[in-house]
């Protein structure tokens, strides 16, 4: 199993992504826990899920 | 007795109205609506209630005619109600982030949806009988302000009306579980939420919108949940303005709040309760308010407390029904607080 | 308005006295004892007073004529005190263990020291509306039984008179810290007795007795702190009497109570709360009563809660003057509890 | 390095194990299955392993050759894990209630379902190494008793073993949040279970018969949910068998436990910590014992006290594990427990 | 095995010190002093060693010869025994305030007494292995700084160091009880203490100077007491430098400490646990820092959680020990945290 | 140091107790913590120092 490091577009923070991987898989990113959606692989390509929200405090 | 349907009534929140106005010498509940649990006690949710009424939920279709309706739901929701209802009705008293904000822009900024009856968002006295107690007076539609946002307006709104405080002010809100209501989600589980010291909001929590706008200051808020069931705290930051001392910032309390029922200034330099803190307010309608100045510096902290489901929600909205209806404004909210607690 | 001096008003006891009677629309506090604090205001030390009172401590010299004197300081303190006050006054209350126990030598077993009035234990009436309400409209000396034995002696009272138990009674009791009083011990430090279920006495303790004496069943007790500051529950673990059976039990406890203002039966087969839980019950006067039964064997469980400082101790006596005043029972003591909590 | 694979590794109990295993010098965990977070990082669920590990979860598919097999999911799913698993691996440890009664029909009355393994139950060594060490070391399958099953057995076995205590025992039972798993019901909302003390078994609670099988006693068992995340106490009422004494109780805890590495006797005459209590021991392997005799009666005390997840469940298994192994019993149990806590 | 000598060994830091070290594979304790406790066994105070030591404590006067000599008494007293002991060992580490601030004149200011051993202030390496890590290799002399000191100064020193931060910084400390030690005042009676949110310092906080110190920022603290035993939490506000952004921040960081072993970085968005939080930090070393900014703003908020008794005090203390004499950082330091707690 | 054994008279737990004992002093039992007095030396006896209450729970 082969595998490339990438910069998560959030945190900046190192993701090591295994060549086995596919379109519109969710990784996550160790540094920040952003959902990172797989939206191209040859190059490949990550986009932000959206974030959830917390409602506290009222 | 004029007679008030509660929308919500099952939430915390429409937990405490009922709570209050079951105590109250002038009013009778007619209507507790809840969809999840229609036909069954209001005790069985409520416990306290329990030898304080019979009264059992409703659907909301159920609700008959009646003097004043009271939302204690979900903003979003409370938008159609007051639709529904607004014209059915002497007053509505709306609990809900609906209609706090007079911007329906702001509103979409902060809610993440846009506004449903941006037309009506003029019409709305804000329930705060400190500021607005002669419009509330003769209001027909009140909005009443969130939890943390009532401590952080009444905690800032005279030195800053005053101009004595410099523009920004850093607000920073401390908050227990039932804040978030009585919805079980995964960081609410005990066992998680327990001690937590969670900042869950570092930065732009709504409530940072309704102080900005009834004291004019730029409001930058953070928000953490600590290990409380009960109780809101702001602790707000800023700076005195040029020419201002911390003697103009005592000064302007004094004028403003002297004659308020429900306001108490606690700056003390002696015991073990100097400053204000909730869990002796618990159950009370107070908001205690607290202020401290950095000698050789600029520097102003002002410091408030109060029980987020009474003077934070329903005692402040039972509160402004006493204004409306010409009452006394203690009725129903005369309990003081426990000490030890 | 009736005149009361309250002794022990700065302790926790004290100071929940006079909350009550602060609160209460035919009472008037006179005089306020602390030997510590003489001339403090009184809501220096109990901060949830700070806007219902001006009232100073005052010494106990400085006491003058008064209609009531209420005695809330620690048990052998308070045997001196009732000698100089018990003919100077209308009504004597006394909330300490010191006229609790009949029988001198049981209070010497328990207490560790003799009694120095034994002559007096007779005159006093025990402050429990519920066993003694007509003996109360005349008393001029009342004695409030102590926190987790008016628990379990309400609890245990209705089944007991009725022969439904078996003679032997195990009664485990748990408390908050207030329980202990204001007196910082090494135990008491928040970092020690915070999280605490801590057994501190696993046989013997005190209140044994006075169940003992209300029921005539054979009580032992067990006692273990908890995490809370105020409340307190008794589980009592029994064995129906030879005949008797639950339902006869749940006859026996409407028959006692069901005109009961304070007392509400709670053993519900649904809800969150279904058994007595004191933590509802924060600054109300109630006491609630559960009780179960293990199916196909002779167990029964009664359960109670209430909170310590009220109907464990201040309201209770508050409900003993209404009851001698022949006011409302309520008066003073209206405030139902809190949700959530 | 032992490979070992832990179901319902996303729970408690499964958390727990990961933590001891993750610190264990002669183990590696190979799989940590969890069906609501496969692929998400292990810490994202549990935080406190943050920089221990890097492991995801995995589904139950995905599990490969392993040595040893854990179970932390609920009772029944245990059952089909077992059949799946018993003869893929070389060990087996279940922490679930499934094969902890030896009596299928004991297990029908107390879980409400049929066993559907009863063929297996014979199969499985009890997980307490200071009442089946022997066995333990050739265990195939091992089954884990309950968080306040552990404590009671323990507790009881010395006395009832030498016949020095009466048949009928009753267990009360005091527990945290956690004990209940990390499944958000309504009455663990914070808000609700915040400040509890809910008998929520007054009669009849499940570890009752696991407590019977292991010491012979006749017990009946109350549990009651305390403020408290993790920890449990048991305080157990019982009678001295005619011609037994207190000191014949001590000896045989000294002869019972002397040489066991977690269990310490704790009765104290001094000092703040008297009896065994649970928030000292929290994450550490220790049952804490101690008991009290009612001088002038037949009546003995003895309590114990443990946090659920550790000796009362994955701490357990992993002195188990141990023993089983030939290390250490204390390989990977070292943690001594915090005080102030 | 280096021999330790622990002053102050009956109090909370000092208690901290003594179940580090006896888990530590390269000392061992050779004095543990108390003078209140001389004779008894250390394990009465801290019942969490109960099988951990047979150690009893000493008087200082018994101390004899040691290889390291480590301070855990309040600040004026260490003063004294740093000069009996600083040419008496090989090391000395000083866990108090009397020397941690380099500017005689600031201890003065912040601690209200003038410094005895001025001359000694500039011969003490700050215990701070991120930032003093080769100095401590060497030290002969170690000042650990304060709880929310260490917090707070290691939250901000990355981007100070880079001068990605405007130059005053708020920080908002927020601590447990234990923090202010084993001493029984008033306000730390639990009844009192319990459910406190009390801004006990509202302006000027102690350990601004500290923080100030080693950053190079103008520090205003504020500090509350919230419900906690242990744990300590800063909220740091401030706003970035020009030319900076929030990216460069996160590189800071990353430089600074990503081969730390008792930092972690936590800024996560999702999961509950997003920001640093002291209840899963409880008995670990580990001081965990996240940050976030305000879009379209120029204002970052930073925040850092540690157990004020481990890497806060006596954790930290053991880290440098281990750096000074070549030990693997993490000897004695290795217990990760609990979850759930 | 010489060290005998005795027999804490409380819990009946062994109490190592060396040579150096004196009069009046006051001894700690491992076992239950009680307080122990030496009230003679030889041979030695030992008497047990009264409890502490604890006044809790009124
Ligand atoms: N908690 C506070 O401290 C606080 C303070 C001030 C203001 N508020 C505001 O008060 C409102 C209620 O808050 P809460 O804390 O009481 O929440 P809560 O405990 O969750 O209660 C909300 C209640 O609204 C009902 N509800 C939910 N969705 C609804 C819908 N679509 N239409 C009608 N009813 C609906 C629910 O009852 P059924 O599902 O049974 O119908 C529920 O009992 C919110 O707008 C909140 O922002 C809360
Ligand atoms: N706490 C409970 O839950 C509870 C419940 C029912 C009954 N009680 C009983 O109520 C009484 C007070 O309990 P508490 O919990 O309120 O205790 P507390 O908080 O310690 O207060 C006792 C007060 O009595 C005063 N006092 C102390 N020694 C005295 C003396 N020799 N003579 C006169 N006054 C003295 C003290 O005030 P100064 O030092 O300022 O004079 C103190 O404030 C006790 O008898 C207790 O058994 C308590
Ligand atoms: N909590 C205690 O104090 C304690 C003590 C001793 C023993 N135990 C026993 O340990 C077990 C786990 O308890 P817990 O407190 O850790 O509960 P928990 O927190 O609810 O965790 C149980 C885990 O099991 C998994 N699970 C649920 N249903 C499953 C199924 N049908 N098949 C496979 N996995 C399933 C869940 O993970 P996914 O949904 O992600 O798969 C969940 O994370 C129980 O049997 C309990 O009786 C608990
Ligand atoms: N608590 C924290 O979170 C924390 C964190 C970092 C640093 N610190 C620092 O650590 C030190 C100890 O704090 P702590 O919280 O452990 O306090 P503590 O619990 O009150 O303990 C202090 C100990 O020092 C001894 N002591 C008191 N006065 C003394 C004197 N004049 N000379 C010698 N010994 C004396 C006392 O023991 P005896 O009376 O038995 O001799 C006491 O046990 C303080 O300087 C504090 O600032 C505390
Ligand atoms: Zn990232
Ligand atoms: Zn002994």
């Amino acid at each position: 199993m082969t595998t490339a490091t990438q910069t998560c577009p959030e945190c900046d923070g190192a993701l090591t992504i295994n060549d086995s991987v596919r379109m519109s898989e969710v990784l996550e990113c160790p540094g920040c826990r952003s959902e990172l959606e797989v939206v191209a692989t040859a190059p490949l390509l990550l986009a932000l899920a959206p974030e959830v929200e917390e409602d506290w405090g009222e | 007795m004029i007679r008030v349907a509660v929308f919500g009534a099952a939430g915390y929140i429409g937990g405490e109205v009922l709570r209050l106005l079951l105590g109250h010498p002038e009013t009778e509940v007619t209507a507790a609506v809840s969809s999840r649990f229609p036909g069954k006690r209001v005790d069985s949710v409520h416990p306290n209630l329990r030898s304080a009424t019979d009264l059992t939920f409703c659907d909301a279709e159920q609700v008959t005619e009646c003097d004043v309706v009271l939302l204690a739901t979900p903003h979003r929701s409370a938008m159609a109600l007051v639709r529904q209802w607004a014209s059915r009705t002497e007053l509505l008293i709306d609990l809900s982030g609906d209609f706090r904000l007079r911007d329906a822009d702001a509103y979409k900024r902060y809610y993440g949806v846009a506004h449903e009856a941006p037309e009506l968002l003029d019409s709305f006295v804000p329930g705060i009988p400190e500021l607005h107690r002669d419009e509330l007076r003769t209001a027909r539609l009140i909005s009443v302000p969130g939890c943390m946002a009532t401590a952080g307006l009444l905690a800032l709104r005279p030195p800053a009306a005053r101009r004595l405080i410099a523009s920004r002010v850093l607000v920073d809100g401390r908050t227990g579980s039932s804040g978030s209501g009585a919805t079980a989600g995964e960081g609410n589980l005990h066992a998680e939420r327990s001690g937590a010291m969670r900042v869950f909001a570092p930065v732009a929590h709504r409530h940072e919108a309704e102080i900005a706008q009834h004291t004019g200051l730029d409001v930058r808020m953070t928000a953490t949940g600590v290990e409380a069931v009960r109780g809101v705290q702001v602790v707000c930051h800023t700076e005195l303005a040029p020419g201002a001392d911390h003697r103009a910032v005592r000064a302007a309390y004094r004028e403003a709040y002297s004659d308020e029922p429900f306001i108490r200034m606690v700056s003390h330099k002696r015991g073990v309760y100097r400053y204000p803190e909730p869990k002796i307010l618990l159950g009370s309608n107070f908001c205690d308010i607290g202020h401290a100045a950095d000698e050789g510096s600029d520097r102003l902290v002002v410091i408030a407390a109060l029980d987020n489901l009474v003077k934070g929600g329903a005692g402040n909205a039972v509160q402004c029904l006493n204004v409306r209806m010409g009452w006394p404004e203690s009725y129903g909210l005369s309990f003081p607080g426990l000490h030890p607690m």
